[in-house]
């Protein structure tokens, strides 16, 4: 239960990563620290108004949808004809500068993160259950079935998954893909931002806690790389692994299970458990 | 091209060989000491509360009060981040181009350990290392700081095998230098009294979720639980035991462990819980160097709580001022180790009386205390590990 | 010298070929021409060991082709240029030839880092060979010149001539003309007619520029929706109705 | 009333290679033109230039007496000019509805409903398809799709790039009845056509290109007989005239 | 001229530690290891685009190599030790490089900066022959009956060492194998068609990377004296992955450039204590923004193109 507690966690930010991905075709190293930036946001929501945490939450949305888009008008944008390499090391650097700056500003410290959800254990039968763990499962539950209706039924979520499929064609039919970049980094950074304020609570909060966003990126590869299901399982699949290796594997191999999972996978299925690798063309 | 290349190498030449030195770090008005340090990595916020908010807050005081022997002290520090190769760059930088007279508070095991032979080999004294790894100890050139893990180890075991009569240890430990110094160390104490680990789980450095490593250990029963981690899996793993409602073993933190923030990360989870301190309470304690520590902290640095990482700078500050003054206006490094040699009785208001002795140890005590209502109740006095 | 038998393929439930034979004579040259889409560019990426066919057999002077991966073609003899040129645009023009002499050299990576006598002796050798053939192609004054930075017309020219290094014999030519004008299609008539003449290689050559495949071609084969419609001299199928109508369409329904 | 659409000498290079090079062409209101040339004498680019996926470094694009040389593609097509590209780029993932829904990604959407049935109505086979998945349709159905995906916001002015490209016969003349009807509601069509005799009997008028440069125009019938027309294609009576940069 | 600089570049290099301050000694020796590292991952990503988020891996498996055969036998002569560090580490390439012949692109940095961790998890759980956590001392290496103890012994023999890969990478990078390298980068399909193997010549780029990586490493366990698991995070990846960047793809000057260049800034921003990320990060982002190509390419469109490339 805890695994798939954390591993919604992390199919959130594989999630977050996937739909840059999609549309600019880049990857966001920059995507962990600025889940960490707008959960300190919120969290200084909570500090200095003492609002209540949904109001922190709000906030926190709002900060990282803001945050997204100055970086996305100010400095992504400008390198969008550039290649991958510099973007990454945009990213990069981004990442770098983020975390720099919320040591400055918060200090490098761990603070507590009050959570939705209570910490005693309900028991249902024999079973005990972490309401935590529910909570988190059922929240990132609900903003993945949110997120799937947002892609599946909206105009913006259509004209973000034509983005990705076909770009010419996508601009033919009258889409800004522009604006379709920037609504990406908004709603990567939004999705993060839940994240953040969710997982919170169990790693606490501190500069480091952006570092999360590493197990996004495998989840995002198990899935196979552009799948948002993927996305989904993948982070199930690694929250749950990296809960039982403990359990039942050598103390010697265990903490190198996901990285070997996620060199096994891309050895064997490039395309991750769902994607699909293009063919190439001549 | 060749000509003026050459010319400006010869240049240069005559530009380097120009500074030349008495003591170095030491002038008429000046003592100048550095470390390399963690301000980013994992270990940041101690970094930056050891050196800036705690070595350097007791150095204003001195300072402002007239230095030591008429010289003000002025303190450098570089960033390493935690990596052994930088903090040798960062070192080698302070001995080599500024000149400093000491290293103060670096950080951290791997990136002490990487720089101690050069330090040895340059006769560059190493002050008090905040790590726990005995490596550093009876070394001529290095005074160790933090109490060392063998002897906490025989602390705590001493303490809950001989005095509370306990059977059944495990722990709960960190994957790294830090974790398994300790591991080992239990192991030989429990040794004396004829005892075993029962368990022992390891929690990777940076990874959050400890369920597994709980459940497990839950299983194996203990009467007490090391925990050998820092601030945050602790605090989760005295969450994920609440969570799992395991109530009948006695948790127990290191030394380093023990401190206000893991308190306040676990909240009601910490009921309880007890440990090895080694610093009274920087918040609370009454005692009249800590008072005079908060009274200070308030005056320079209005907006930074007290905490223990700063109050051990602090206390570095002052072994250090001592020390120099000790050595008198003639400091060389020689007579700095000499003075330091020569503490005996020593009252910091902080901790109990120090003497330094063949080990270069400077801190060597802990007490016993129990979370009560959020905060460490002492439940002993200081605790012997000789 | 070639032969394509019974070649078939398809992409995406698409036939691309279906059922396609022709063979080509030493010092021949022989044109494959068809509307846009009628898989003329298939047979060479079929031929080069790029696409595998589902059913057929490419036979190169007796050996089959079909089995080999695409360098080992390549080291056959078959040489090819293509359809969207495909120079190393960030290399000089000298570099691209030396990289279709790839095969022909042998300095491995360990002695040419050690800077031996004889990896250099090759290597002055090879450059020697080819400004050469930069020279023959005219192209002695961009040698050092990055290629992506040339005229499509003189790409295409130094795409031939990197495909000439490697000492081919047969040369599979994907659209030469394509983009170019009046005056680089006739100079490019003449090298091509050049190389079966001086250099005796057999030319395959895929055009949509009938001036030149009328013009240089010893025969003709035309290909519609992956299959075969016509094969003669271009005489023959310029008069073939059947071609004219796959060009220019029925207009039947008008 | 202006033109539906008037290009004025217009240049376009791919990187330093010249595609396009003083291109003038017009298409009245109403009228089916027919832009006809060999592979790679600019036809595509020609489309390109005008829904702005490529810009031109030279020249005038005016679409209903709007500048549009410099508009971005999304506004182009929301001013009102549909482009059905070659190979069709159909949304392969999508069902075929969706691929409509994107289609009408400038519709308001009370008139979504609405636009979704007139191109049921013009393509009965995507009715009964709309659920499947755009990439598993066969290639005439796929051309139908891209068509009444670039009829969603009902287009003034449709640009149609290769419709019969790989098409079976019997499918391509269906496809040329739908352009017919299409014209008949009132948009003007600029066609680039492989099948050079259907392209003609359908227009009203034709442009030709060889190497990025027009070389013959007229009312179709006139080049239908051209022979530089069955020239441009098959090269098989004389020499070109020179187009030597 | 071109000897000229030569030349005087030769004086300045031999001279240096006579002429300069004894720190700059031993940053110039980091300068040239991570010039040859910046070398190796160049002829990987730079030649033939495949990008490595995983050689702070080689880099510590170099490293551990030379310093356990400096530790267990310690007679063996210095280069055997650098070449047995290069080998061990060239065999990791070939065991990496092909599997990895599928992955491109993204896939490939992802395969890489997973295979970095799983080198740092190994090294920890080895810990009966790499001390684990506690890190490993290196003993003071010798040439015959020379220990090397100063930094300015340690400085002419990296100096040398990394000549030598210098000239050795020139040579490669001027003859067949680079330019099958190059040709890879450009068009695999017209590589093929020029008879070049692909996936011989990318495993082949993935072993020559290693093996740069591998001496490199050694010479790193030389010149700093004391190897542990933190020193080889994935931030050092990164900053190698930078260094090749901005001292621009393909381009053995440019490698040595970038090393340059990211080495000095890291060691002048340390100074800068908790901005050091920061000014590091925003140094990265403004030069990726106006200088794309990196410093080589900025070099070239300075001074008109010389022919060959450097």
């Amino acid at each position: 239960m805890s695994g798939l507690a954390t591993g919604s966690i992390y199919a959130l930010m594989a999630l977050s990563l996937v739909i840059i991905y999609n549309a600019t075709r880049t990857l966001n190293f920059a995507q962990g620290e600025m889940l960490m930036i707008s959960t300190f946001v919120g969290w200084t929501a909570l500090q200095l108004l003492r609002a209540p945490l949904l109001v922190a939450l709000l906030v926190a949305v709002v900060a990282a949808a803001l945050l997204a888009w100055v970086l996305e008008r100010t400095i992504i944008r400008h390198a969008i004809s550039a290649t991958h390499f510099d973007v990454l090391i945009i990213t990069l650097g981004l990442s770098l500068m983020l975390r720099s700056a919320a040591g400055l500003l918060w200090t490098h410290d761990e603070f507590p993160f009050p959570s939705f959800f209570g910490s005693r254990p309900l028991g249902v039968g024999a079973v005990r259950v972490a309401p935590a763990s529910l909570g988190i499962i059922g929240a990132s539950l609900a903003l993945m079935l949110a997120l799937g209706a947002l892609f599946r039924w909206t105009r913006l979520g259509r004209a973000m998954r034509a983005v990705a499929q076909n770009q010419r064609a996508a601009r033919l039919m009258g889409i800004s893909v522009e604006q379709v970049y920037s609504a990406s980094w908004i709603l990567a950074a939004a999705v993060g931002a839940v994240a953040g304020v969710l997982i919170a609570p169990v790693v606490f909060l501190s500069s480091q806690m952006g570092l999360v966003a590493i197990n996004g990126f495998t989840a995002a590869v198990l899935g196979g790389f552009g799948s948002m299901p993927g996305a989904v399982v993948g982070g199930m699949v690694l929250g749950v692994l990296e809960n039982l290796a403990p359990l039942y594997l050598p103390a010697s191999i265990k903490h190198s299970v996901p990285f070997l999972v996620m060199i096994t996978i891309l050895i064997v299925r490039p395309g991750g458990l769902f994607g699909r690798v293009a063919p190439r063309k001549v | 091209m060749i000509t003026r290349s050459i010319l400006l190498f010869l240049l240069v030449v005559a530009l380097s060989v120009s500074r030349a030195a008495a003591e170095p770090g030491v002038s008429d008005t000046e003592i100048v000491i550095g470390g390399s340090n963690s301000f980013s990595g994992p270990l940041a916020y101690t970094g930056e509360q050891i050196t800036k908010f705690g070595v350097d807050l007791y150095l204003r005081v001195v300072n402002d009060a007239g230095g030591i022997h008429g010289r003000k002290v002025r303190t450098i520090y570089y960033d390493d981040g935690y990596r052994p190769q930088d903090s040798v760059a960062n070192t080698k930088k302070l001995v080599e181009q500024d000149g400093v007279f000491a290293i103060i508070i670096p950080q951290g095991s791997p990136p002490v350990v990487a720089t101690l032979e050069y330090l040895e080999e340059h006769k560059v004294p190493m002050l008090f290392p905040y790590q726990s790894s005995p490596v550093t100890r009876a070394r001529r050139y290095v005074f160790q700081g933090m109490t060392l893990s063998d002897r906490s180890s025989r602390m705590m075991i001493d303490y809950l095998a001989g005095t509370r009569k306990y059977k059944k240890f495990a722990a709960l430990y960190q994957d790294d230098e830090y974790g398994k110094s300790f591991l080992a160390a239990f192991e030989k104490d429990l040794g004396r009294f004829g005892l075993k680990l029962t368990a022992a789980e390891s929690v990777k450095r940076g990874v959050t979720d400890v369920s597994a490593q709980i459940a497990k250990l839950h299983a194996a029963r203990p009467e007490v639980t090391f925990l050998v981690l820092v601030p945050g899996p602790a605090a989760q793993a005295l969450r994920e035991r609440q969570k799992i409602g395991w109530t009948d073993t006695l948790m127990v933190s290191t030394g380093p462990l023990t401190d206000e923030k893991y308190l306040a990360l676990a909240t009601d989870a910490a009921n309880g819980v007890e440990g090895l301190s080694l610093w009274p309470d920087p918040a609370t304690s009454d005692l009249p160097g800590v008072k005079l520590y908060r009274a200070y902290m308030v005056k320079y640095f209005p907006k930074n709580e007290p905490n223990r990482y700063s109050l051990a700078g602090y206390f570095a500050g002052m072994l250090f001022t001592e020390a120099a003054m000790r050595a008198g206006r003639n400091l060389t490094r020689e007579s700095l180790i000499t003075a330091l040699e020569s503490i005996k009785g020593f009252e910091s208001g902080i901790l109990p009386p120090l003497t330094i002795g063949r080990d270069h140890e400077t801190q060597k005590q802990g007490f016993w205390v129990r979370v009560e209502k959020g905060r460490f109740t002492p439940l002993t006095d200081w605790l012997k590990s000789e | 010298m070639l032969e394509v038998d019974d070649l078939s393929i398809s992409f995406g439930g698409l036939d691309a070929l279906s059922g396609l034979g022709f063979s080509v004579a030493e010092r021949e040259i022989f044109a494959l021409i068809g509307p846009n889409g009628a898989g003329k560019s298939t047979v060479f990426n079929v031929i080069t060991g790029l696409y595998r066919p589902s059913r057929g057999r490419v036979v190169l002077a007796g050996e089959d082709l079909l089995a080999l991966a695409s360098h080992q073609v390549a080291r056959r003899g078959v040489a090819r240029t293509f359809q969207n040129t495909e120079v190393f645009r960030r290399l000089s023009a000298l570099d691209n030839v030396l990289v279709g002499r790839h095969a022909h050299l042998r300095a491995g990576a360990i002695r040419a880092a050690l800077g031996l006598g004889a990896v250099r002796r090759e290597e002055a050798e090879a450059r020697r060979f080819a400004r050469t053939l930069l020279a023959r192609f005219g192209l002695e004054d961009v040698a050092d010149t990055e290629s992506g930075s040339l005229p499509l017309g003189l790409q295409k020219r130094l795409e031939i001539a990197r495909a000439l290094a490697s000492g081919p014999r047969l040369v599979l030519l994907d659209e030469p003309a394509g983009g170019l004008n009046q005056t680089e299609t006739q100079t490019l008539m003449e090298i091509i007619r050049r190389l079966r003449d001086e250099s005796g290689l057999t030319i395959v050559v895929v055009e949509h520029d009938m001036e030149l495949v009328m013009g240089i071609s010893d025969r003709v084969a035309v290909l519609d929706r992956g299959r075969k419609i016509a094969e003669g001299t271009p005489r023959e199928i310029a008069a073939d109705a059947t071609v004219v109508e796959a060009y220019l369409g029925s207009g039947s329904d008008a | 009333m202006r033109p539906a659409l008037e290009i004025d000498d217009v240049a376009v290079y791919y990187d330093k290679r010249r595609a396009l090079e003083g291109v003038t062409l017009t298409v009245e209101r109403g009228e089916i033109v027919t832009l006809l040339g060999a592979n790679g004498a600019g036809k595509s680019t020609t489309l390109r230039a005008v829904s702005g996926l490529v810009r031109a470094a030279r020249g005038r694009i005016v679409y209903e007496g709007r500048d549009i040389s410099h508009a971005p593609a999304d506004a182009i097509v929301a001013a009102g000019v549909g482009h059905v590209p070659e190979g069709r780029e159909i949304f392969g993932e999508f069902t075929v509805l969706e691929n409509l829904l994107v289609g009408g990604h400038t519709v308001p959407r009370r008139q979504i409903g609405e636009r979704l049935e007139e191109a049921f109505r013009l393509f009965p086979v995507l009715r009964e398809r709309r659920l499947q998945a755009a990439g598993t349709l066969s290639g005439g159905e796929q051309q139908m799709l891209a068509i009444a995906r670039a009829l969603m916001p009902r287009p003034r002015l449709l640009l149609l790039d290769e419709p019969s490209l790989g098409l079976a016969p019997l499918l391509s003349r269906e496809i040329f009845d739908v352009i017919r009807r299409i014209n008949a509601d009132g948009v003007s069509v600029l066609l680039v056509e492989q099948n050079a005799r259907r392209a003609l009997a359908l227009a009203t008028r034709g442009y030709v290109l060889e190497t990025g440069r027009l070389v013959a125009s007229g009312p179709s019938a006139g080049l239908a007989a051209d022979p530089r027309v069955r020239r441009a294609y098959l090269g098989l009576d004389g020499a070109r005239r020179g187009a030597a940069t | 001229m071109r000897a000229a600089a030569l030349g005087s570049g030769a004086v300045v290099v031999l001279g240096w530690p006579w002429a300069a301050p004894r720190y700059f000694v031993f940053l110039a020796s980091l300068i040239a290891i991570n010039a040859i590292v910046a070398i190796g991952l160049n002829l990987l990503t730079g030649y033939t685009n495949q990008l490595s988020f995983g050689h702070a891996g080689f880099l510590a498996i170099g490293a551990y190599a030379a310093a356990l055969l400096t530790i267990q036998a310690p007679l063996v002569p210095l280069p055997a030790t650098l070449l047995a560090a290069g080998l061990v580490t060239a065999a990791m390439g070939l065991a990496l490089g092909v599997p990895c012949l599928r992955l491109e692109g993204l896939y490939l940095a992802m395969a890489t900066l997973a295979f970095g961790f799983v080198v740092v998890e190994a090294i920890l759980n080895l810990d009966w022959l790499t001390r684990g956590n506690d890190g490993l001392r290196v003993p003071a290496a010798r040439i015959g009956p020379w220990a090397l103890t100063t930094d300015t012994s340690r400085y002419y023999v990296v100096v040398t060492v990394a000549a030598l890969l210098i000239l050795a990478a020139r040579n490669i990078t001027r003859t067949r194998t680079g330019r099958a390298l190059l040709a890879v980068r450009e068009s695999e399909i017209a590589a093929q068609a020029s008879g070049v193997h692909l996936a011989a010549y990318k495993t082949l780029a993935f072993v020559v990377s290693a093996f740069y990586t591998g001496v490199a490493g050694g010479l790193f366990a030389l010149v700093v004296g004391f190897l542990s698991p933190d020193s080889f995070d994935v931030f050092l990846s990164v900053d190698f992955v930078a260094m090749i960047i901005v001292g621009g793809l393909g381009s053995i000057l440019g490698s040595v450039m970038g090393a340059a260049v990211i080495t000095t800034l890291n060691d002048s921003l340390a100074g800068f204590q908790s901005y050091r990320p920061l000014v590091f990060g925003a140094i990265l982002i403004v030069s990726m923004l106006f200088m794309p190509g990196g410093i080589a390419s900025a070099l070239q469109k300075i001074q008109p193109r010389q022919g060959d490339r450097a």
